[in-house]
């Protein structure tokens, strides 16, 4: 069972890795967008880290709505309100139970990516972050370990694909090539949350 | 890293408490980040509400004033705000006749903005929301998130911010914003990439004597790399590219807009060269802007934007604007 | 190359093309290189005339009209104008009480001028001149031409400006000038060397992470070069090197001014550092002006320039004006 | 004796030097000035050999009064003004004569070149063209090839010289270790001239 202190784990561990990947997100940015993914998540993820140690929720939901409610004041751009509202409905959905499944939390952040795909408009295959997190809603029912390796081969897969959505698209043929940083960043979320849960097993 | 600043970390912060100082007509509030002519809200007014990254300064913080914008919100550099910033704006200038936002058509702007549309409206603040798409470099398709904002904000803010400040109703505000957003166009080049003061370095390599074709306001690449081409080259290929989409039946008003770096000198003669191929083409112009107004940093280069007018908007345009970066008529 | 002209031989008669298609308040003789404000001769009132160098726009064309300048002679990229020019402008905006000339103190600007008068008096025409002298990075000595001519041009062509404006005599316009020249002190720093259209490539070689400090506006080097400063420590030096020359004793204007490439963001984040450290001087801001406002093509960098008021310079300032580049108070 | 031909020719010639050498004064000025000496005297002489071509004067003096008024109405900058002075003042004191000696000339230019000191208020020394100039008028009583070497050891001569003139005087010390770009021009338009002798001889 996964409770609220194994989901503040998570969202710690992924301000840490945010912190540590912020140059890299930024430089995949500045290749086919306009060089602040990592700083904007940076930005984000400090706050979510300072918004739960100040005051830490006390069930998974609650914890996920918080660090979703923070992006969405902080980060701004695309993956603010996209993250944002990620974690927010991943959080919704999971209702106030103080203890979830990894099952429940499949179920759940299955919601939250639909809810993005919802307000985005996008579809897999648009090289954007749901290159990630779609594989990784599906794979998080069979074991996190799988989920981690459907999300990293998600984002890999964005490399030869053109975008359609966000500033990519606007390169048309030239965004053949390179990673998407949503997608990278998406993965990056999935990864901690499969490492926490590693530590935690 | 050739810039002006402290810590990339304060640049926004640094250039709001410089703009508090120098704009005693402007409330500035530096840590909500919101921009709010002093004597809003207007009694009577709609209240016109833009915003957007930094970086492409004077856009929006410069078209705050009678006439033009009630507020803006500005975000990071070239990061959209985020919708706290907007619902703040709208408080402070809605005077009950409603806010109109004014959104360039960026995913991150989009979405922010239509976030914030529905807590101002859960906050009792009647909202309504015009996207300005007007870069033909862009393809408007279910390929692209759709053409990119640029030089027509200035359009849209102006003439749907005049049509504000003499009472016009929300309905009638919206309706002059997607007017002109409707008959705006505009396509930009770039002569060197931009260096954003998180990343330090350009955001793209572009050897001298090579030019980008088609960029927008972020540093992001254009759609074509060239060989370096003279001014008349270019505004033959960006004003063409501009008609192509536009197909103006009537006068335009004509933006030639630079993108920072680019000097006053080199723009006016761009203008001239503008001029020339407008008239070549039989399209008569009956006001032009010359200067840096909606720019990318430090990113070198120039855009065209033509916004076809009617008698109506060009009573508009001439109405009294009184702003940082655009004064005129009273 | 990245500059955004047809050839380096016909950028200042493109740029004047230009002007005269965006300004139609401007006559712009583009084969003589005179801009005149469309209703010169004003009846009553003295002429003023500057001009200088082209290149640091929009000084001076970009400063015609009323409140301010009458007329505008610009040369070469960085070369002064011809006598011709002079006279000739002159003579456009005589109305019979005599003509001002604004002239920076560039050896080049200071015999144009000199033989200019000659002959615009043997013409019948009474001219006067006055020398802006006030950059503090140049030491005022007979080891050097004296010092430069920079910011403090603005503040003379507008205070000189609406002194004319208001019907002044030419001994009254002039000692308007003197006085604010007087008053007023400026110091420049680059963060990049300047490439201008005829030499091609950068007119000094200044590494990333190196500045020049004490730079004028024509692309020479300064007296110093370090390693790069922060905003701040930049603010300090400059402000400070004003100060110590200048040491008002009463209220200034500022003009924090953007050499060309320098982003408005960046300029205002470094108005914020400038009115700190003044206000830890004890030196109280009446107005405050950032832009670009007197440049050196496409250099990065920024100047401050004081000029200490009185209540009449201050109502001067607060005048009317109606240029291109600056406009208020109608 | 020297004729009105012998001057046109002089102009024209220098004309032609310039030209040839615009590129390495405009360096000399970018170095210590403002990277425009080259193309300013470019666009002077230019016009002085054409319009010595369109209506050639009939005079030594009426040659050099006409060159010197074209530089001052067309180049603007410190040299116009100094160099069309130098034209002027020196063709005005060749008088209306239609054949000067080389005593004439080398008094004349004295007369030129105390003009331009005047004008400038630059001494020898000063890092100026008048480091050129005023040894050659000096040597020009003795021969044009004496002229020709104090012009050019002049011009050489500034390079250890800290400006006091013009805008190189603004660099302090950092003017040291740089050639004078008028120096070098000033040398050109004596270098010519011997050259014309020599021809002419
Ligand atoms: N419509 C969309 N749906 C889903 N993800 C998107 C969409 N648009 C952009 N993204 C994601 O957002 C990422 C960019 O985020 P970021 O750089 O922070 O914002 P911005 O593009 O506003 O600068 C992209 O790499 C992409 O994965
Ligand atoms: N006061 C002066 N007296 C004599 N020569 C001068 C004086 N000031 C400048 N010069 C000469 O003028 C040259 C520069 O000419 P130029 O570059 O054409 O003009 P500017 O300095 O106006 O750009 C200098 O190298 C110097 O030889
Ligand atoms: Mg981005
Ligand atoms: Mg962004
Ligand atoms: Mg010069
Ligand atoms: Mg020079």
């Amino acid at each position: 069972m996964l409770d609220a202190q194994f989901f503040r784990v998570w969202m710690t561990a992924m301000a840490a890795a945010v912190e540590r990947e912020a140059a890299r997100l930024t430089d995949l940015d500045s290749a086919i967008g306009d060089a602040d993914h990592g700083s904007n998540l940076q930005r984000g993820f400090r706050a979510v880290a300072a918004a739960l140690e100040k005051e830490p929720p006390l069930t998974p939901g609650a914890v996920l709505a918080l660090s979703g409610r923070q992006l969405i004041s902080t980060v701004g751009g695309a993956s603010g309100p996209l993250y944002g509202t990620l974690l927010r409905r991943t959080g919704k959905a999971l209702g106030e139970a103080e203890q979830v499944t990894p099952q429940e939390l499949a179920q759940a952040l299955r919601a939250g990516v639909d809810a993005v795909a919802q307000l985005g408009g996008a579809k897999p295959g648009d090289k954007t972050m749901l290159d990630a997190l779609v594989p990784a809603a599906d794979a998080l029912g069979e074991s996190f370990e799988a989920a981690r390796a459907a999300a990293d081969e998600g984002a890999l897969a964005t490399v030869p694909l053109q975008a359609r959505k966000g500033r990519a698209s606007y390169l048309g043929e030239r965004s053949i090539g390179h990673q998407d940083p949503g997608a990278t960043s998406a993965a990056l979320l999935i990864d901690t949350l499969a490492d926490v849960a590693g530590d935690a097993a | 890293m050739r810039m002006l600043i402290n810590v990339p970390e304060s640049v926004v912060d640094d250039a709001l408490r410089g703009m508090a100082a120098a704009h005693p007509a402007l409330k500035v509030d530096v840590a909500k980040r919101v921009i709010v002519r002093r004597d809003a809200p207007v009694n009577g007014n709609v209240g016109l509400v833009s915003g957007g990254g930094s970086g492409h300064e004077p856009l929006h913080g410069g078209f705050v004033g009678p006439g033009m914008l009630s507020a803006a919100c500005p975000g990071e550099v070239f990061t959209s705000p985020v919708p706290d910033q907007m619902v703040r704006a709208a408080a402070a200038v809605d005077s009950g006749k409603g806010v109109l936002f004014v959104v360039k058509n960026y995913t991150g702007d989009v979405l922010n903005f239509e976030m914030a549309a529905e807590l101002a409206e859960d906050e009792g603040i009647q909202v309504a929301r015009v996207l300005v798409n007007d870069d033909v470099a862009v393809t408007d398709s279910l390929f692209t998130a759709g053409r990119r904002g640029t030089g027509a904000t200035l359009f849209v803010e102006k003439l749907a911010g005049a049509a504000a400040e003499e009472g016009a109703s929300l309905v009638r505000v919206e309706s002059v914003a997607r007017q002109v957003n409707e008959s705006s166009r505009s396509f930009g080049v770039a002569l060197s990439a931009v260096t954003t003061p998180a990343k330090g370095s350009p955001t793209f390599d572009l050897p001298p004597g090579e030019l980008e074709l088609g960029i927008g306001i972020h540093g992001e690449p254009g759609r074509e790399r060239r060989a370096m081409m003279t001014s008349r080259e270019i505004a033959d290929f960006a004003v063409d590219a501009v008609l192509e989409d536009l197909r103006p039946t009537g006068p335009v008003i004509a933006l030639v807009n630079g993108m920072g770096a680019t000097p006053l000198l080199e723009l006016y003669g761009f203008n001239a060269e503008v001029q020339r191929v407008l008239s070549e083409r039989g399209v008569s112009v009956a006001r032009t802007l010359v200067g840096n107004y909606v720019t990318s940093l430090d990113m070198a280069g120039c855009s065209v934007t033509l916004c076809q007018i009617d008698e109506e908007l060009l009573r508009l345009w001439d109405a009294p604007v009184e702003t940082a970066a655009l004064r005129w008529g009273r």
